[in-house]
This record gives structure tokens, sequence and C-alpha cells, in this order.
């Protein structure tokens, strides 16, 4: 069996004197979709952003492509082709969606610009409407679409994908992952996924792992993790935890 | 100074809050256009739509934080009737009675949950403690009237079960118990309708529920009259009486949960149709299993 | 797995040591060549420099040796994070003890006069200290509590010297007449200033504050028949023991009392005097914090579109507090020039609503024995001082730059909760705001 | 009239000397959101180092004034880059994502030892230097008057016009000034993108403190004379100009600077000397009353 693409082992990370992260132990392999569902304030927004090492994990290590890059500046980890659409999508708002895509595209120096903003376009239609607006002038949904091109536009071999689904309509939430299956199955993007939508996401992803108070409590197979009873409980159907 | 616009034509006895033709223009886009519903006593008023359908905006313009372009807010309670285009952010909850949270939380986070609650009875403190003056000196009722906010505060954190986190900061509280405590901050200025942004937004299902039966019990028990943005549609569908979907800033289905769940208009905008993308994702992760 | 070593983990931390202080001489070189080792000085012919090698010199030696030595100890690899910051158990305890601290402290400063060996210089730092300990609280309501940043806050503490002065020369009013009046006049200011611009936001609010100290500062200045210009005003009546002058006549202090004539009691007087001005700023703060105005001052500064929620008024809090710490100010100002006996523009630079400022902030916005604790720092120190006055004002300055880097919030950041059911427990300063205003 | 066009070249001279420093506040403003107090002084420090380099050359026998003046120029700003490249080092890194006022008081703190430390450098006593571009041109002699326009306040005001030009497409155009902007809007955001947030401060004051070297070297040309304490009073102009025009905008920069310059000159010329800084106070006062954000500045939407 061939090296996991990204591997992060035994990871603590704290935020000022709270722990936030106890030890964590993932792995996602190429080609494939990961989830990670949890109550909100569990940690999983906190380990997206300890693989970018803001902030930096304390002990443990994380391995992207062979190279341990727990100690890498978060700039540097963002040259690697490791991109993250975060929580809160964080587009630019001052900036047009132009820009914000040019922005995706800093780390690979332009190269194949023009090529990924067709394609881009072409997954997002609505973007391309938009190309002029400024990022804070778009709604929700459109947001969510341009965090995730911009993240594209760096050429990952992993996107992490915090929440997408987030205060967005079930119209919106539906398109938007259709386009991760269709990134998937089509271009074997891997995706490692953060979502409080543990129906949506169990459904979608291949493997999943289950978060609680900065600890994984569960792990398996997508579809496993939906049938298992703790999961439906505290998830799925509310009642008891 | 009267605050009061009792000249103003009045409402059905049934109905709280009269939202007429409100439009509300930001430099040359129209986020809010032509939009008007009845908020009804004793029921909970849902508001949904796409984002970006001028939901948000809706409830800025009736807590006062935005000043409608266009449009009559007409608000008639046990206090008297208000045009609430014409008060003030902080004359509407004072005087009109309308409180609000907001869609991210706006806790006081370094002051305590109890805190908290004291500050949202600000205004009957101040009256207590002699606009200050007395309460400097140590004169006058404010010890008592103080006692009696504890007492007030103690009620509702008993209700959402945060007594024992009183005396901690309100940033330190897991992110269902803030939201519940914002909610107790605003019922605290005896509101005669609460606004709610979104109150369900990042709760599990769990706290969901226990949502659900809170805002049941203000509106059963306090009296209060809810309006709610929500996406989430098993809270939607489960606790509201009325349902307004707006989409684009304009009106396009206003009734019972049941029959705007119906509509053909509601589906196409925003609830989708089937979940049939999942399901094919399903499938093809069951090809690869076998 | 053959993961590449972390750059962290360079060859030897000695080499990386030596080569990060070479960096830093080579810096302090580019700085210092042409600032240091050239100075520029008048001639027969003009302008001339005269070089001065040997100070450039020494600052590079100096940059090389202390930057070496801070890689080999304070920030030597992996400690670097934890060396400075305070770790939370110590951050309570100082918290816990300052309750003692406090009640401590005024203690000493009530009997340090009497003490034997206090000299009469120790004496009047003690008022120069208590005048500053008793503007920090003052400001503590607009920035600590409020938080609104007020860059002009000398500009009260001079308009209660003028009206003490204007006062008691042109109409002949006691200090114990002028000293309400000077206050009420200052916070009228601070209200008549305040109303128009206490909607605008942040930095705007600061740059304005600011401008309105220099506009007061500059009235004071070209304003001649009624404030004397730059020239001030002198011969401003002296404080009287409640009508008792401190003179060596038969109805003098020391007369009427029975005692010999000493300079002294004046000065005694005087310091029990702002010590008792202090004190009632501070009970007075602390009553307030515990009111709804003080909850409202404190919700203000951790989020006002709350507030506005909940039916606060924004402007007439806001206002209450700017006002209340003008009045503050006023009551320092009237003390101040009642002290000197002379007052003039200069004494109202902006570097002094710096230094209140400072102080407020050096000692944990919001915290009463944190500003006290701060205004003795820095002005005793300063005052200690006195004799390198050449490099006085350089130190300064770096001090001030490192307290800030060593606790961003100040000496004491914790905040104390103002009400509780079960148990008081103090807030960590990471969760409270600091306000936008 | 010819008295009125005086004053107008004269206060659109000092306005452009103002709008070059006020950008370097409106710049590191704008990306790290905080008032750069040390400002005026890191520009009063290139007025020094402009006119030390302008010694030494004269001293070594380089006399061809535009020469020396280019050297001079390109010497002081890399001297002064360096200065604000150290300053934003010690006094503002280690306070990043800090509180607001932090770094604030550590300005001021950085405010007062440059001051200092300048004046133990160099002394306490004003620095005149005599007239190294005498001349100008003259026009409308016609009733008495003469309106003079010298070679220095063209040069000022050519060099300012180009100085803007270069920066508005550096800042619109390149992947340099689409980083300041990120890190303007989104700090974290930028870093995740592959920006390196802190080099992109560091050049942003390295920027602010260049362009405040070329202020400080005009206004040696200009007065003839600087001391160690021309920093405190520029700077506080200069930052009312960046307030005026509305914080963290170029062109608001620009203009707030020319705004304080003419405000200042005319105030001088008809009415009185002494109230000229009352009278771009309150201006400035005034403006913000009406607009909160400043003439150009973005106006803050508040998000609830």
């Amino acid at each position: 069996m061939s090296a996991p693409l990204l591997s992060i082992e035994g990871v603590t990370a704290y935020y000022g004197a709270i722990a936030a992260l106890k030890g964590v132990d993932v792995t996602v392999d190429e080609g494939e979709i990961v989830t990670l569902i949890g109550a909100n304030g569990a940690g999983k927004s906190t380990l997206m952003m300890t693989i970018f090492g803001a902030p930096q994990a304390r002990d443990g290590r994380i391995v992207f492509d062979g190279r341990d890059i727990t100690r890498v500046p978060t700039h540097d980890i963002a040259r690697m082709k490791l991109a993250q659409s975060p929580e809160g999508r964080r587009v630019f708002p001052r900036m047009t969606v132009l820009e914000n895509l040019q922005m995706g595209a800093a780390v690979t120096s332009y190269a194949h610009y023009d090529e990924d903003l067709e394609r881009m376009f072409a997954i997002f239609p609505r973007l391309k409407e938009r190309a002029s607006q400024r990022g804070g002038t778009l709604s929700g949904g459109e947001q969510q679409m341009l965090a995730i091109a911009r993240a594209l536009m760096s050429r990952p071999r992993l996107l992490l994908l915090d929440e997408p689904s987030l205060g967005l309509a079930p119209l919106i939430v539906k398109q938007i992952f259709s386009v991760i299956r269709e990134l998937n199955r089509t271009e074997g993007l891997t995706v490692f996924l953060v979502e409080q939508n543990a129906y949506h996401a169990l459904k979608l992803a291949h493997r999943g792992y289950v978060m609680v108070n900065g600890r994984i409590t569960l792990s398996g197979g997508g579809r496993e993790l939906l049938e298992r009873e703790e999961v439906r409980a505290a998830y799925l159907e509310g009642g008891r935890h | 100074m009267t605050l009061r616009h009792d000249d103003a034509p009045a409402l059905p006895e049934d109905v709280l809050l009269r939202v007429e033709r409100l439009t509300m223009r930001f430099g040359g886009l129209t986020a809010v256009n032509d939009v008007s519903f009845d908020v009804r006593r004793g029921e909970i008023t849902a508001l949904i739509g796409p984002n970006g359908a001028g939901k948000t905006t809706v409830f800025n313009c009736i807590t006062g934080f935005y000043k409608p372009t266009v449009g009559r807010l007409t608000l008639q309670s046990g206090n008297g009737r208000f045009l609430l285009e014409r008060l003030r952010d902080h004359q509407i909850s004072r005087t009109a009675g309308v409180a609000r949270t907001f869609q991210n939380i706006r806790l006081f986070g370094g002051m305590t949950v109890l805190e908290n609650l004291l500050v949202a009875q600000h205004a009957p403190l101040m009256k207590a403690s002699g606009f200050t003056l007395l309460g400097v000196l140590g004169i006058g009722g404010f010890g008592a009237a103080e006692k009696a906010a504890i007492d007030k505060a103690k009620a509702w954190l008993e209700r959402i079960d945060l007594i024992d986190r009183a005396d901690d900061p309100a940033a330190d509280l897991p992110y269902g118990d803030q939201r519940r405590l914002e909610i107790a901050r605003a019922m605290c200025t005896d509101p005669a309708l609460l606004c709610l942004d979104e109150p369900a937004a990042g709760l599990n299902p769990r706290e969901s529920l226990e949502l659900n039966a809170l805002l049941r019990s203000i509106r059963d028990r306090d009296g209060t009259a809810l309006l709610l943005i929500e996406h989430d549609m098993s809270v939607v569908m489960e606790i509201s009486d009325h349902v307004i979907v707006l989409d684009y800033g304009k009106t396009i289905s206003d009734g019972a949960p049941r029959a705007v769940r119906e509509d053909p208009r509601v589906i196409a905008a925003y609830l989708g149709v089937e979940d049939e993308e999942v399901d094919e994702v399903e499938r093809e992760i069951e090809e690869a299993a076998s | 797995m053959a993961a590449p070593a972390s750059p962290a983990a360079a060859p030897s931390p000695l080499i990386a040591a030596v080569k990060d202080a070479g960096i830093a001489a080579l810096i302090a070189l580019g700085l210092a060549l042409p600032m240091l080792g050239l100075v520029t000085t008048q001639t027969q012919a003009g302008m001339g420099l005269v070089p001065h090698w040997d100070r450039v010199a020494i600052a590079v030696v100096a940059v090389f040796a202390g930057r070496l030595l801070l890689n080999l100890t304070l920030w030597r690899p992996g400690r670097r994070k934890s060396a400075l910051a305070v770790p939370p158990k110590v951050e309570a305890t100082l918290a816990r003890t300052a309750k003692y601290l406090g009640p401590l402290a005024i203690l000493f400063a009530i009997v340090m006069p009497l003490l034997p060996f206090t000299e009469r210089y120790a004496i009047d730092l003690g008022i120069l200290v208590l005048t500053y300990v008793m503007l920090g609280w003052g400001l503590n309501i607009v920035v600590g509590l409020a938080g609104l940043l007020d860059l002009g806050y000398v500009a009260f503490y001079a308009v209660g010297a003028y009206s003490y002065a204007l006062l008691a020369q042109n109409f002949g009013l006691s200090f114990w007449i002028c000293l309400p009046l000077a206050g009420i006049l200052a916070a009228f200011w601070g209200v008549l200033l305040g109303f128009p611009v206490l909607r605008l936001r942040g930095d705007y609010l600061a740059i304005v504050t600011l401008a309105f100290g220099e506009i007061i500062r500059i009235v004071l200045l070209n304003w001649y028949w009624f404030t004397g210009g730059p020239n001030g005003i002198s011969g401003i009546p002296r404080p009287t023991f409640f009508g008792i002058d401190f003179d060596r006549g038969p109805d003098g202090f020391a007369a009427t009392f029975g005692l010999s004539y000493s300079p002294l009691h004046r000065i005694l007087f005087l310091y029990y005097l702002i010590l008792a001005l202090a004190l009632i700023t501070n009970l007075v703060t602390i009553r307030l914090r515990r009111l709804p105005i003080g909850r409202a001052w404190e919700a203000l500064r951790e989020d006002e579109i709350a507030c506005r929620s909940l039916g606060i008024n924004t402007v007439n809090t806001k206002l209450t507090a700017f006002a209340l710490g003008a009045m503050f100010a006023g009551f320092a100002g009237s003390f101040f020039a009642t002290r000197q006996g002379f007052i003039s523009p200069e004494s109202f630079v902006f570097m002094e609503s710096a230094l209140i400022l400072a102080i407020v902030v050096l000692g944990g916005m919001g915290s009463q024995f944190g500003v006290a604790v701060a205004a003795v720092v820095m002005i005793g120190g300063f005052e200690l001082f006195r004799e390198f006055s050449d490099y006085r004002m350089i130190t300064f300055g770096l001090v001030m730059v490192l307290i800030m880097v060593w606790r961003p919030r100040g000496l004491v950041s914790s905040r104390s909760p103002t009400v509780f059911l079960k148990e008081k427990k103090a807030i960590s300063g990471a969760l409270v705001q600091e306000g936008h205003g | 009239m010819e008295y009125f066009l005086q004053q107008l070249i004269n206060g659109v001279t000092l306005g452009s000397i103002y709008g070059l420093i006020a950008i370097g506040y409106t710049m590191v403003y704008g990306i790290i959101g905080m008032i750069n107090f040390a400002h005026g002084d890191v520009f009063m420090v290139g007025a020094f180092l402009a006119l030390i380099v302008y010694l030494a050359l004269v001293a070594i026998g380089i006399t061809f004034v535009p020469l020396a003046l280019l050297i001079v120029l390109l010497v002081a700003m890399a001297l002064t880059a360096l200065y604000g490249w150290t300053v934003e080092r010690i006094a503002y890194r280690p306070l990043r994502g800090s509180f607001r006022l932090a770094p604030l008081i550590s300005a001021i703190g950085m405010s007062i030892f440059l001051q200092n430390f300048v004046q133990q450098a160099q002394g306490a006593r004003v620095k005149p230097l005599q007239p190294v571009a005498p001349g100008g041109f003259q026009f409308g002699a016609a009733d008495g008057f003469v309106v003079n326009v010298s070679y220095v306040q063209l040069m000022i005001v050519g060099a300012t016009i180009a100085i803007m030009t270069g920066f508005t497409l550096l800042v619109t155009k390149t992947s340099l000034g689409r980083a300041q902007r990120a890190c303007e809007q989104d700090r974290k955001m930028a870093a995740l993108l592959g920006v390196d947030v802190d080099r992109t401060i560091s050049l942003t004051f390295v920027m602010g403190a260049a362009l405040a070297s070329v202020a400080g070297l005009m206004y040696l040309l200009y007065y003839g004379v600087i001391d160690f304490y021309i920093g405190f009073v520029a700077g506080v102009k200069a930052f009312t100009a960046a307030v005026l025009g509305g914080i963290g905008s170029l062109p608001g920069a620009m203009l707030g600077g020319l705004l304080i310059g003419l405000i200042e000159t005319f105030w001088s010329a008809y009415f009185s000397v002494e109230y000229k800084d009352v009278a771009a106070f309150s201006i400035l006062a005034i403006v913000l009353i009406f607009l909160p954000s400043g003439l150009l500045g973005r106006p803050e939407v508040e998000k609830v």
C-alpha cells in the first residue's frame, strides 16, 4: 500500500491555553473524498487550519505528499499543491471575482491562468456573469462557489473544504456537493471535507471521521458511519448524544 | 415628547406588525422590493428564501438598523401604536418592544452570562438608579430593582439550563449555549416581538429540537410573537404557524407551512428537486464496494 | 517515511545564532553609519559634517553582542514562544493579589508623607504621581470602560487648569468653589466636543480628539488678552486650608493651629488633597461600574450593535463616559493650577495625552489597580532618572515599546465581573474586547 | 488675483509634501489597521538623512545639482526604508494580531525614541541648508504683483505626480499590489493562498518610509531648514490629511494632503497665521461629521 497523500499523526493544537486538538490521527489517500463530522466547536476547523500551520501543531506531525509540513509557514504550505476553502468562505470583499481568482492562482505564477479561468467559469457559470463584481456583493452561495473556485485555481492535489454548506439554501447545497463529487470523479481530485451537515457529507464521502471535543472517536466508510447508531443519534436524528 | 404614533391607521386586532410596501435600496442595488406581510399575535412567523433574497435586510429595517427607502412598518402592541421606520434603533427596542438576535451571535463575550442579562434590563435599571445620580450616592431604590433584575435573569437561566454557568464569561460557552443565551438576553427586554436571525444555524439536531421547544414556550408562555429567518426546513416546518418566502427581494409565497412547502415557485427557487444527485453517489459507492 | 528535516532544526544553533547576530549588526551599521557617524554641524562656510565613527562602532558591536546573547538565551530555538508570555496561573495569582495590594497601596499612600525618613522630594514626587494616577483613572473611564479612543484628553486637563486660574484671578473665587466649577466646565466641553463626533468610529474618533486637543492648545497659545498666550497665567492663588492661608501671617495655617511655620504644611496639604481627589475618582468609578451606566459602557466596548438592539441609547452612553472622564481631568487640572501657581499652554501638549493614554494601556485597560501601578512605574521611574536627562527620553520611548511587546494587554489584563451569583471569577483578558469607538 | 495664484502654488507645494507623508499613514493603516504614529518621525529621519547624504556628496566633490539630488534621493530613500523596516520589525511585528491599542502605544514610544535619538545624535539645533536650486519662473508683472514658481516647487509637484502615478499602477496592476490588498482585506486568507504576509507588511513599511524620505528631501529643499521636531507637526498634519481623504485610500491621501496644504496656506494668507492649524483641524472635524469615512474612504457598512 502506498503512503497516504496526507497523514496527520497525533496532532495537538492550542488556542492560547485551551487545547483544541488533543491528539488527532487522520489519513487521506489519493483520489478519496474523506469527511470529518462533528458538533460545532469540536475542533474540526482548527484541524483544517492546523494542517496549514495556523496555529501550528504543538505535538505530533503532519505529512503531505511525503514531506513533513508541521513546522512550515502557512504561505509555504499553500505553495505545495494543497488548497483550502476555509470556514466562512473568506472571499476578499473589495476585490472583484476575477481578482479573487487571480489571488488563487498566485502560487502557480499564472502559468496556466487563462486555461484554469475558463475551466472555473465552465464549472461555475454564475461566476462568469459576476466576473467584475466585488466579492463582498455576492450572495452566500456565490461566495462559496468563488471560494472553491479560488482554491482550485492553484491546481491542488488535495482540496480542504470547511463547511461548504453553512448558511446556504438547500438548493445551493445540492449544487455545491454535486460539483465536489464531479471534480473527484472526473479529475481525481482528493478532497478532505469538514461538515456539520453529516447526512450529506457521509453520503458523499468514501470515508469519514467523527470528532468530539478535539478527539477522533469513530472512523469508517461513509455509508458505514451513516448506519452507526452513535452517529445517527448524535448527528442525524437528534436526541441523546 | 411621545414616540407613539397613535394617529396612524389601526391594525386588525390579531395583527402585531404590518409591513407594507417595504423597499430598501443600497446605491443601485435593490435588496428588498415592495414586500408586504403581517406578523400576527401569538404566532411564529418564518421568513425563508435563498441567500441574498433580502431576509436579513427586512429584519434590519424592522429592528431599526436600516431606514427603509420606502414603506411603512406599523407595530401595534399593548403600549400603543408605533411606526417603526420613524424610530431610532434603541427606541424600537425600548419603546416599541421589538427585540432581536443576530446571525453571527453578538454576546458581550468578556462579560459574564449574568451580566449579559442585566445589560438587557438597562432601561428599567437606569430609571431605578435615578439615571445614575442617585445610584452613585447610594440612595433610592436601586438595590431592590437590581435584585429583581437578577431574579428575572435567574429565571431565564433556569429556563435555558445555564444557571450553573451564570458567572462564566459568555465567550466561554459552547456555541449552542451562546445561541440560547442570546435569545434569553433579548427576552429580558420584555419584547412584544422577538426577531431571530437564523437561530438554528450551526446547531446539531438535538440542540435544534431543544431550540424548537424554547421558541414554542416563548410563544405560548410569554405571549411574545416570533419572527424568524431560518434555513433549516425541519425547524421551519416544525414550529412555524406562518411562512413567508422571499426571492430576489420579493415575496413569492405567503401562507401556512404546508401550503408553502408545496408551492411550485418555492420549490423552484429554494428547496430544489429531489435528492437525486446524492442518491447517485450512494449507488457509486456501493458499486465500488462490491 | 523519509520526511526532510524541518527548517527549525538547522545544523548548529550556535552558527545560526552568530549568523543572525551578524545580519542584525549589518542592519545596525546601515542605520547608524549616517545618523550616528556623520553629525551635521554649522561651520563658517555653511553646514558641514563631523565624523564620529566611534559611535557607529559602539552601536554595531552592542547590537551584535546583544542579539547573540538573546539568541543563545531567551530566543533559543524552541524557547522562543513561551519565554516572554506570562503563564495563566501567574496571571490569576496576580489578579487575586491585586485585591489585597490595592488597600495596602492606599494605606501606604496615606502614611508615606508622615514616615520619618520621607523627604520633601518624595512628597513632591508623590503629588506628581498621584496627579497622573488620577488622570489615568479618569481616562480609564473613557478608554478602558467605554472603549473610546481619546487622544486629546489633556485638553480637558487644560480646561480645568485655565478655568481655575481665570475664575480665581478675575472673580477671586476660592479653590473650593472653583474646583467643582472647573470640573463642570470640563465636562461641558466634553459634551460639546463629543456630541458631533461620537458617532465616528475607531481611529477617526482618535484623530478628531487629537485635533480638538491641539485646537484648544493653539487657542490658549494665541488668545493673548484672555489667556496670556505663551506667557501663560502666573500668580494663581495658592490653595487655602478651607480659607486659611499657608503663610507666616497671624491668620496663617501655622498660627491658627498653634504650629511653628513650615513650608512643608502646604506641600502636605497638597499631597492629601490630590490623594483625596484621586481616591474619589477611584471610588466613583468602582461604583459606576456596578450601576447600569457602567455596565452599558462595558457592553458598548464589547459590542455596540448588540447594545443598540437592547434599547441602550449609545450616543448618550458614550457622552456620559466622555463627560465624566473630562470632569475628572478638570478636577485634576484645577489642582495642577493651584499647585503650580503658574500655567501655560506648554503643559498641555499632545505628549501629555499620549503619556496618560500610555498609562491606561500599560496598566491594563479597565483595571484601576493596573493603572495606578503603571502611573507609579512610568512617572516615578521617569523622575528617578532625572540625572541622566540626555538619555532619559530615549529610554522612556524604548521602555514603552518593550512593555507593550512584553504585555500587549497591560499589566493587569483580566476583568473582574461587576456582579455574581455564586462565585466571582476573573475573566481572562483574551476574551475582553477593547472597543472600536 | 496674483496673490491668490501665488498662494495656490504655495498651497499645492505644501499639499504635495503632506500627501506623500499621508500615503505612508494610509498604506500602513490599510494593511494592518494601525496608526503608525512614528511615521512622522520617519519623515524627519528621512529629512536628516537627505541632509547628511547631500553634505557628504558636497564633501567628496559631487556638486552638479541634478546628479547630487538624484543620488541623495536614492540613498536617502534606501536608508529611510531601512529605518521603516526596523521600526516595523521591533515595535509592531511582535504585536501582530494583538490588541488595537498595543501597537498604538508602541508606536508612540517609537516616536519618542526616534525624536530623541536624532536629537542626541545630531544635536538639538536647527539645521539650515543654503538653497540648492535657487531661482524659478515669474509671471504677470503687470500691476506690480509677481507670481513666483521656484524650481524647487516645480520639482516637488512634478515628483509627486510621478510618484503617485507609479504607486497607483503598482497597487492596482501588479501581483505585489494585489497581495497587499489581499492582506488588507483578510490576512489569514492571504496566507492560505500563499502570500507571505510578514514580508508584504514589511514591504509596505519600506514603501511608506521611502515615500516619507522623498517628502523629507522636499521639505529640506523647500524650507531650507530642519530640526528633530519637524516630524511631529508634519506627521499630525499628514495624518489629518490621510483621515480627511479617507484613511486606507491612496488617492484620498493625496487629495487630503492637497486640501490641508491649501487650507493652511490660504488661511495664513487671508486670515491669520496663528490659527492655520485650527482651520485645518476644524475642517477635518466638519468633514468627518458629514462624511464619517472621509472624502474618498469607503463608507463602513455595518454588518449586522
